[in-house]
């Protein structure tokens, strides 16, 4: 209700809403099952060696409880200097022994290492330097490497099975420790020394609704501040309720969506037919109607998303966006062969062009997005189909290639390296009907796949660059994947109660609750009318 | 005594092919926990992480399904549900333990008012037969098959956002702490105003409709016409002699309902946020937490039983026939 | 035959043969394709656009007419479905008795005991490409209980009816019997459960497209509601797009339960209110006095 | 002979309008202090809805629709009608003045409730001045009078036999030491042996008591044993009246000789059974003119057309008590102009 | 042909098992309803054969275990001196075309779902093979005109409850005579119907023996109208026979103690008027089935009731012609002087 918004701000009180259900008392930093994860507090308790920044995955970190990190041997060994004024919040110091002991719990146990860090080795040189071994290159790893956080050795050492760990009283380096927690709401305080300065805000609250129509109600009536939900139409539900406060930035990090296209079989083993089709689709509509204007569109012709991505695009392809082109689509498939007729497109044999698209029931979004895209390919003469499945069924499908063309996300790092290799990479491929790990449309090009691997193991930025490049061109020639929209590592937020929020003018971190970056963020705010 | 002997058997067979049914149904349906949580998360969660999850959630091993079933038995005597997957490494019945109360509390209360209220209702339409409260019964019965969903996402527009009476979702304000204190409790009673109302609602006429029949059927009745006839008051009559017989069919009816509250108030937490069990297991079968889905529905069949055997209890109570003769 | 209609039992079939009209010509006479998306977003009704369009210009006016099949196509399937079950297990178990009606009992116990909604929503969920049949078919497979509990109860005690018992004697067979004998006197037990199981049936594949679970991309009423409440109709004041769908089933249920009514009142003739048009209150144990001016010879 | 309870010209209906079942048309009875009157007819001729109307109990949609029911109370001045009686008034009159044995009396009793507390109902309701101790001994002494021990008080219905719940039905109808009671076929249910107890016991009562009955049943072989004097219903109306004796030895109406000649004897000489032909009317449509006259083996013109009215006749031995509706015992019916409005 | 024996009921015993309660699980000890206890009796063509009894005392019973419906617990049925036992099948429809039953209550031997064409055309082709168009007509119609239904086109196309309730009985008989049986089974045929039609009814069965030569069993509590009815009038008590013999007879010389209270406590108009004064009659309530006292059943309510009475069953004794009793009075071993019946009189 509005009173309980009106309440917490008057008692300095920041409250966080996520849509994600009850929570249970979990909150190991490790588990994305955790309320820790779930609801983002994890990130106000334990925190990473160094903060970076997805959207803008090409600056330097910040140095956080690193003061300085050094590479070797080709990315394959990092030594950390770590602060020497920081202490945990039961007040025990924190060293390099505790970098050194969460590398080695992370190598023990895979279960938790959720990042598949190929972990050689950790220890502890002295109290303010680890060194840490890795069996690969890490260049494309580096940024999950630093954000990694650090847990107290002398608490997990005594656990005796850290991934069944609920971690009800955590303790970590953060400013704030755990105060109360309900299935429904989690409170935290802040701590009375921090080896930065205080933040203002004196207690979070993370409140869990049951879905994003719940939240969208609360962040409405101002009883959360702040939230990360996917709402249609934004301005109607949230902004227009108090232009003033309430606003929403969703800035692009370098995971896209993208109509993935089995290129392994008809219709689109044709790479005209990939063309032309990535010529029909509006992403103006995709990005208004299909993600109601939150998920930043990606129209540049490699994929790669903007701004975060700028400084990895290619010479030839800066500013060049996808463009709405019946006209030229049509004549890219007449010069492949293809024929209208009557209504009907023909392909090159003489059979007439149509597909199914598939996503999971339920998925309005995506399933917004096909609809849209059925309709575009009218214009072509295709019929197209669109099927749901169960989500189940519809990952199964896709690692197995069994689809014509799906809705589907990418992976993301810290460069466009794991898109790319997520669509391209032939290497962790299968035939159709095995599960594939990567390039589930079966998109085959051995260019592409020693592209790949040579950048991953690149010992420089040049011939990191030229890899990139070629990856690029190949993505814009082939059309592999059609890339659509990013996913934004956004957050709607109110300025009633607290300011110093990042914006587009101040993008000093992503303002999503749940990532890493949301510490930077509460450390920054401050209250209004002060 | 053969009845209750006979009853006795059935709660046992019926347990045993429900915990059965439990622990078949997960394992002959296709999906995976692990695929469900990647996709859940979008993207926000690395293809990397599949590995780590299979580990995690112990599904990396296979045994036979005889000894999964032996095992599961064994487990489920020492009072072991497994951990929840969603909730991974919470104990199912950890979770089980935490949102059943809210159920139970919402569902329960609104349960028996509704019962009590609509068979009240009912008890004066049977009797009333003919008057303008026949007019009530097509009103209700519109409002019962309203599904129940769509009269809470209106109630919530009208009562919360619109007017902001009442709170839009939740179970109680947040940051307190769940207590028997008289500010947890009240805050907890003014969130459940509008969930419970749109219960009532649509639950009502069911009751209502079923006793008033039961009235007008009773009320022909020899015994109802001699109390008449030996001059009793109005009220004696509609209630000691008519109603208390009508109301024997609505028991096990109630005694059914109160057993299903536990399975039937998914939509209901739903819309309203409700922090209860029926959510629970809506996300428990969307991210396919097998262990989590076993329990409740454990939990569940088992309300139900007991239910029933309350059912029979109060039968055998209130109606003097099926007691055995002195 | 006593005639079962009434003014509520007119109405509700009225009603019903409404929708049932609309679910066979509906989607030709939907001025728009349901799915198809316009430019006219989020627009309220108009004469263009009889209940308004949806956040991607959809006709919704269009999706309400299509969309009263799919409901209707689950509902009436799923409500034969179970009533054929609930005849075939019940009416076995009541008549036969002994061993046979032991585990028919025990098997439609179990049924009961189960809750429906939850076992359909998973068993849906985990099935590829739920489409009507095979929804109403799950759908079925958990209502056919409650009317094989009744149909039983009420063969065991028609069973003891002399008129079995006098066909018995004249010589038929145990399979007349049921069937010629037994059955024609439950008609309207079955009817009612059908339509009690066509309520439960509808209600349940509303449920379900609603929470997303079945498909959402075969029109019905649920699915509307899922995609108003996927675009928070509500909060962004689209009434439009969720008053119609939900106005449309509360009718439909309206008009099955006043169906039921009338069978009630067939079977249970104490039921039947009063024919209309009396001036006379009839109070139970105080018969009215009338006198007639001359009174009657 | 002072009368007790005096039904003028009642008619009853069941529904209104086109439909209407007329059950009873114009009945006029007289029920004398003490005396037995038996009211026998055929199944659906309207004994029991004359019974029910006389107190208003009739089920929907009964609906008096003419006469009076004069009550002459013990101890009240004048008659009062209890057709015009106010709910309130009528509650106090019921079981006060006048008790009712059901036709039903195995359904009469309420399944979940003692036979102690459904005597001591009566008593809450209508003495509410004794104390819980009083009603209590008071029950115990009913069953008693009844032959039923006091023990059986916690007993609930379906733990008593048939015969015995018939009993508790009579004990309950003295609680409040009527002036009448009806007893609408109180012993159909039973067998024989036990209708004979229970029927004598109930004479005998009445010659303890005082009260006056109304003996209803369609065995008239058992009226003509137990009551006083008899009325003949046929199709709504009475048809003949007269002293019990009267009527066995020489009925007048032939539908009574009918009905008199369809009871084989068990004493005396076979008599030759006459039966009555065809089969009775459908109330919803009654013949015109008298009721009985397609059944009637004397049938001629007039009866066809002419309702015959409830005509006293000089009875064999004088006795006035005796009138019948027919027109064969109209001496005067060769004078009749035909049809009249009537 | 008249006076044979069709069907005879030998040492006919049934007893319905009772479900067992409680403690009873455990001791094992099977209990049952003793419904009928060796009963025996014969059925000839031609002839009516009363069976008078009490609410209660398994009459019901004894007609269904002659139609077969029921399995017999022991003892035999003896058709046309062949003892037959059938369960179902042809064996059975062969049985039931001899021996046909009429139930007590024309308004629920009726399928209120089917027509009089119905009921009648499955009697007809049960038993005679699929008669159809013509002949199935002429079938029809036959058997509505034996039972006095004329024309019968009137009644054809009806449905029960559409006719009188002595109609319905009618049709009822039409539908055991479809089968052109040789026995009729008439359990309490009239005492569902009105007193003015019930001698309707009672004649036409009286008609049909004296045409067809049916053996008839007539089953009634009233045994006044055995009298009129009946050549032969058995009376029975909780399950056994305890009397039997010419109608005339048993009813105006009762032998048993019960029969004579029966008869006593029979309706008698002449009784009030002829200053007979009014009777005593039996004190106590007809006795458990479950577990029948031993000795003569009617014992504890016997006022005659001597200490062998309570320990024996008494045989059947005969009384002369044809008429038996079971009763020790009439033990000539015991009792020198022969009890006149006429000074066994109750009361006094
Ligand atoms: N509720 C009712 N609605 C319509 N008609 C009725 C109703 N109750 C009784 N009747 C009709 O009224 C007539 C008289 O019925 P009533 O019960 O008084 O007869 P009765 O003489 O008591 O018969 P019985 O000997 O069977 O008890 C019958 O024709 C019956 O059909
Ligand atoms: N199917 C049965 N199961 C158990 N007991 C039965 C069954 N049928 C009859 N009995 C019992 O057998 C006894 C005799 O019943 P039966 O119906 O033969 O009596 P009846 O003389 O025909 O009585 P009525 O005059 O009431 O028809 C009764 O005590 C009855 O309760
Ligand atoms: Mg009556
Ligand atoms: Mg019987």
């Amino acid at each position: 209700s509005s009173g309980g918004a009106t309440k917490s701000a008057a008692s300095g009180v920041l409250t966080v809403g996520m849509p994600n259900g009850p929570q249970t008392n979990n909150s190991n930093p490790f588990l994305a099952t955790s309320a820790g994860a779930s609801l983002g507090y994890r990130f106000m308790i334990y925190e990473p060696l160094v903060q970076t920044n997805p959207i803008a995955p090409s600056e330097k970190g910040t140095p956080w409880l690193a003061d300085k990190w050094e590479w070797a041997d080709n990315y394959q060994k990092l030594t950390v200097t770590t602060r020497s004024d920081v202490k945990w919040n039961d007040d025990k110091p924190f060293t390099a022994g505790d970098v050194a002991y969460t590398f080695n719990l992370l190598k023990d146990k895979s279960a938790l290492n959720t990042n598949g860090l190929p972990i050689a080795g950790a220890s502890k040189v002295s109290d303010t330097s680890a060194e840490i071994t890795f069996s690969k290159p890490q260049f494309v790893n580096e940024n999950k490497i630093l954000n990694s956080f650090i847990v107290p050795e002398h608490i997990w050492k005594d656990v005796p099975d850290p991934t069944t760990f609920t971690n009800e009283k955590p303790v970590g380096t953060g400013p704030y420790t755990l105060k109360t927690f309900t299935p429904q709401t989690v409170t935290l305080s802040v701590r009375t020394s921090y080896w930065q300065d205080l933040p203002k805000v004196p207690e979070i609250q993370y409140t869990s609704y049951n879905d994003n129509s719940a939240q969208t109600t609360a962040l409405a009536s101002g009883a959360a501040q702040w939230s990360y939900v996917f709402m249609p139409n934004f301005e109607t539900l949230y902004v227009n309720k108090d232009p003033k406060n309430h606003k929403i930035w969703m800035p692009a990090g370098l995971g896209i969506h993208a109509l993935w296209l089995n290129t392994a079989k008809a219709p689109f083993n044709n790479v005209a037919l990939r063309k032309a089709l990535n010529m029909v689709i509006d992403r103006e509509v995709i990005f208004q109607q299909g993600h109601s204007k939150l998920f930043p569109k990606v129209d540049n012709v490699t994929g790669i998303p903007s701004p975060a991505g700028d400084p990895f695009i290619a010479a030839e392809y800066k500013g060049k966006t996808a463009k709405v082109d019946v006209e030229g689509a049509k004549k890219v498939l007449t010069e492949a062969g293809y024929k209208l007729e009557g209504d009907a497109l023909k392909d090159p044999s003489g059979a007439p062009v149509t597909f199914a698209l598939t996503d999971p029931a339920g998925w309005s979004d995506y399933l917004t997005d096909l609809d849209i895209i059925k309709n575009a390919v009218k214009a072509l003469g295709i019929t197209a189909e669109v099927k749901t499945q169960t989500v189940d069924q519809w990952t199964t499908d896709f690692n197995s290639g069994a689809f014509d063309a799906t809705m589907h996300w990418t992976n993301s790092g810290a460069t466009p390296f794991e898109g790319y290799q997520n669509i391209m990479d032939a290497a962790a491929s299968k035939p159709i009907g095995e599960p594939a790990a990567n390039a589930q449309g079966r998109f085959n090009d051995p260019a592409a796949t020693a592209a790949l691997a040579a950048y991953a193991a690149a010992p420089d930025d040049a011939a990191r660059k030229t890899n990139l490049d070629l990856l690029q061109k190949i993505f814009v020639e082939q059309v592999p994947a059609i890339p659509l929209v990013s996913s934004p590592v956004g957050a709607e937020y109110s300025t009633k109660s607290w300011i110093g929020w990042p914006t587009a003018e101040d993008p000093y971190a992503p303002p999503q609750p749940t990532q890493t970056n949301a510490l930077q963020v509460v450390l920054r705010l401050k209250p209004a009318t002060a | 005594m053969r009845f209750l002997l006979r009853r006795a058997l059935f709660y046992l067979v019926t347990a045993w092919a429900a915990i059965t049914i439990n622990f078949m149904l997960p394992r002959m349906l296709p999906g995976d926990p692990v695929q469900a949580m990647i996709a859940r998360f979008q993207g926000r969660l690395s293809t990397d992480a599949i590995a780590s999850l299979y580990v995690l959630f112990g599904l990396d091993t296979e045994s036979s399904m005889l000894s999964q079933y032996l095992t599961y038995w064994g487990n489920l005597f020492k009072g072991d549900l497994g951990l929840s997957f969603t909730y991974f490494p919470t104990p199912v019945s950890e979770v089980i333990a935490q949102s059943i109360p809210w159920t139970l509390a919402l569902m329960g209360v609104t349960t028996v008012i509704s019962f009590v209220l609509g068979t009240m209702i009912g008890v004066y339409a049977g009797w009333k037969r003919g008057s303008w409260i026949d007019a009530l019964l097509p009103i209700t019965t519109f409002f019962s098959a309203i599904p129940y969903f769509w009269l809470g996402l209106i109630a919530i527009s009208v009562f919360a956002v619109s007017w902001g009476a009442f709170p839009a979702a939740g179970g109680y304000e947040p940051g307190l702490i769940p207590g028997f204190d008289w500010e947890f409790i009240s805050s907890a009673l003014y969130y459940s105003v509008l969930p419970a109302l749109t219960v009532l609602i649509s639950s009502i006429a069911g009751w209502i409709l079923g006793m008033r029949n039961m009235m007008v059927t009773v009320s022909s009745e020899d015994y109802v016409t001699v109390a008449h006839a030996k001059g009793l008051p109005e009220k004696r009559v509609m209630l000691g002699y008519a109603a208390r017989n009508a109301v024997l069919p609505s028991i096990s009816g109630f005694a059914l309902s109160l057993g299903f509250i536990v399975g039937g108030t998914l939509l209901v937490e739903m819309v309203f946020s409700y922090p209860g069990i029926g959510y629970v297991l809506f996300t428990g079968v969307n991210a396919k937490d097998y262990p989590l889905m076993q329990g409740i529905f454990l939990i569940i069949t088992m309300a139900v039983l007991v239910a029933n055997l309350l059912a029979d209890v109060v039968y055998l109570m209130l109606d003097p026939r099926t007691r055995k003769a002195a | 035959m006593k005639s079962a209609l009434n003014g509520k039992t007119i109405a509700g079939l009225s009603i019903m043969g409404f929708f049932v009209l609309i679910a066979i010509i509906g989607s030709w006479i939907a001025p728009y394709d349901p799915s198809a998306m316009s430019s006219d977003i989020m627009t309220p009704p108009s004469g263009a656009h009889w209940f308004g369009t949806t956040q991607t210009g959809q006709d919704i006016f269009s999706q309400v007419l299509v969309g009263a099949r799919g409901v209707l196509v689950v509902g009436l399937v799923a409500g034969a479905i179970a009533t054929v079950l609930s005849v075939l297990i019940g009416v076995t178990a009541g008549f036969l008795g002994g061993v046979a009606d032991e585990f028919l009992s025990a098997l439609s116990n179990i049924f009961l005991v189960v809750p429906a909604l939850p076992l359909i929503i998973i068993v849906t969920s985990f099935l590829p490409d739920a489409g009507d049949f095979l929804i109403a078919f799950v759908i079925s497979a958990t209502g056919w209980a409650w009317g094989a509990r009744i149909l039983r109860a009420q063969t065991l005690s028609l069973r003891q009816r002399d008129y079995v018992e006098a066909a018995r004697a004249t010589g038929e067979r145990t399979w007349r019997l049921i069937v010629f004998e037994v059955l024609p006197n439950l008609t309207a037990i079955i009817a009612s459960s059908f339509v009690g199981t066509v309520i439960f049936a509808v209600l349940s594949v509303i449920t379900l497209s609603f929470i997303g679970v079945a498909s959402v991309s075969n029109w019905n009423w649920g699915t509307i509601l899922f995609w108003a409440q996927n675009a928070q109709a509500l909060a962004q004041g689209a009434w439009w797009w969720f008053i119609p769908a939900g106005l449309c089933i509360a009718l439909l249920g309206t008009a099955l339960a006043l169906i039921n009514f009338g069978i009630d009142e067939y079977v249970n003739p104490r039921l039947r209110t009063s024919a209309g048009g009396s001036k006379v209150k009839m109070r139970v144990g105080f018969t009215p006095v009338l006198r007639q001016e001359g009174g009657r010879s | 002979m002072t009368p007790v309870l005096e039904i003028r010209d009642l008619s009853v209906d069941y529904g209104q309008g086109e439909g209407a079942v007329h059950a009873v048309s114009s009945v006029n009875l007289v029920l004398n202090r003490g005396e037995v009157l038996g009211l026998a007819g055929e199944s659906g001729s309207g004994k029991s809805t004359l019974a029910y109307a006389m107190t208003r109990l009739l089920p929907p949609p009964g609906i008096i629709t003419g006469g009076e029911v004069l009550h002459h109370g013990r101890d009240k001045p004048a008659p009062v009608d209890v057709l015009g009686l106010s709910p309130k008034q009528l509650r106090s009159f019921r079981w006060n003045d006048i008790a009712i044995v059901f036709q039903g009396a195995m359904n009469s009793l309420n399944p979940v409730s003692t036979v102690a507390s459904q005597l001591e109902d009566i008593y809450r309701a209508h003495r509410p001045e004794m104390s819980r101790a009083q009603r209590t001994k008071r029950s115990a002494e009913l069953l008693r009078l009844v032959g039923i021990s006091a023990d059986r008080l916690g007993s609930y219905p379906h733990q008593l036999s048939g015969g015995m719940r018939q009993r508790v039905m009579i004990a309950m109808a003295l609680a409040l030491d009527p002036e009448i009671i009806i007893m609408d076929e109180p012993t159909t249910a039973l067998d024989v042996v036990m209708q004979r107890q229970i029927l004598e016991q109930m004479m005998r009562l009445r010659e303890e008591l005082g009260f006056s009955v109304l003996f209803i049943t369609h065995d008239i072989s058992l009226l003509v044993e137990f009551s006083d004097r008899i009325a003949i219903m046929y199709a709504g109306r009475i048809v003949e009246q007269a002293a019990s004796e009267d009527m066995y030895r020489a009925s007048s109406h032939p539908y009574s000789k009918g009905l008199l000649g369809s009871f084989p004897a068990l004493h005396g000489p076979r008599r030759p059974l006459t039966g009555i032909p065809g089969s009775p009317p459908d109330m919803r449509s009654v013949p015109s003119g008298c009721p009985f006259h397609p059944r009637c083996p004397s049938a001629f013109d007039v009866c066809e057309r002419e309702i015959p009215v409830l005509e006293k006749l000089s009875g064999t031995n004088g006795d006035s008590s005796r009138s019948v509706a027919c027109w064969l015992n109209t001496p005067s019916l060769s004078g009749h102009p035909g049809v009249g409005a009537t | 042909m008249t006076g044979e024996v069709v069907l005879a009921a030998r040492g006919v015993t049934k007893h319905f098992p009772v479900a067992r309660k409680g403690r009873q699980v455990l001791t094992r000890q099977p209990r049952a309803v003793h419904a009928v206890d060796d009963v025996s009796f014969d059925l000839r063509r031609g002839h009516v054969t009363a069976l008078v009894g009490e609410s209660g005392s398994g009459k019901s019973t004894v007609a269904r275990l002659l139609a077969q419906l029921y399995p017999l617990t022991s003892g035999d049925i003896v058709l046309n001196d062949v003892p037959t036992k059938v369960k179902r099948g042809k064996s059975f429809r062969a049985y039931c075309k001899q021996v046909q039953m009429i139930f007590q209550d024309p308004f629920a031997s009726l399928n209120p779902v089917h027509t009089i064409r119905y009921h009648l055309t499955r009697a007809l082709r049960v038993h005679h093979g699929r008669v159809k168009g013509e002949e199935l007509e002429k079938g029809l119609a036959s058997l509505l005109e034996r039972v006095n239904l004329t024309p019968p086109e009137r009644f054809l196309d009806k449905y029960p409850h559409e006719l009188s309730g002595g109609q319905r009985q009618r049709v009822a008989i039409a539908r055991a005579l479809g089968a052109d049986p040789t026995v009729l089974l008439a359990d309490e045929p009239v005492s569902m119907l009105d007193v003015s039609i019930r001698l309707g009814v009672l004649n036409l069965l009286r008609d049909l023996k004296e045409r067809l030569h049916l053996a008839i069993l007539y089953i009634t509590h009233d045994i006044a109208s055995a009298r009129y009815f009946a050549d032969t009038t058995m009376v029975m008590y909780a399950g056994q026979v305890i009397e039997g013999g010419d109608s005339e007879t048993v009813t105006q010389e009762p032998a048993h103690p019960y029969t004579q209270l029966l008869i006593r406590s029979a309706p008698d108009p002449e009784r009030a008027h002829n200053g007979v004064p009014t009777v005593t009659t039996a004190p106590g309530e007809p006795p458990s089935l479950i577990s029948p006292p031993p000795g003569c059943r009617f014992a504890p309510r016997c006022p005659y009731a001597a200490e062998k009475c309570r320990t024996a069953t008494p045989p059947r004794f005969d009384l002369g012609e044809s008429h038996y009793a079971a009763c020790w009075l009439y033990d000539s071993k015991t009792t020198d002087e022969h009890p006149r019946r006429d000074t066994v009189e109750v009361g006094a």
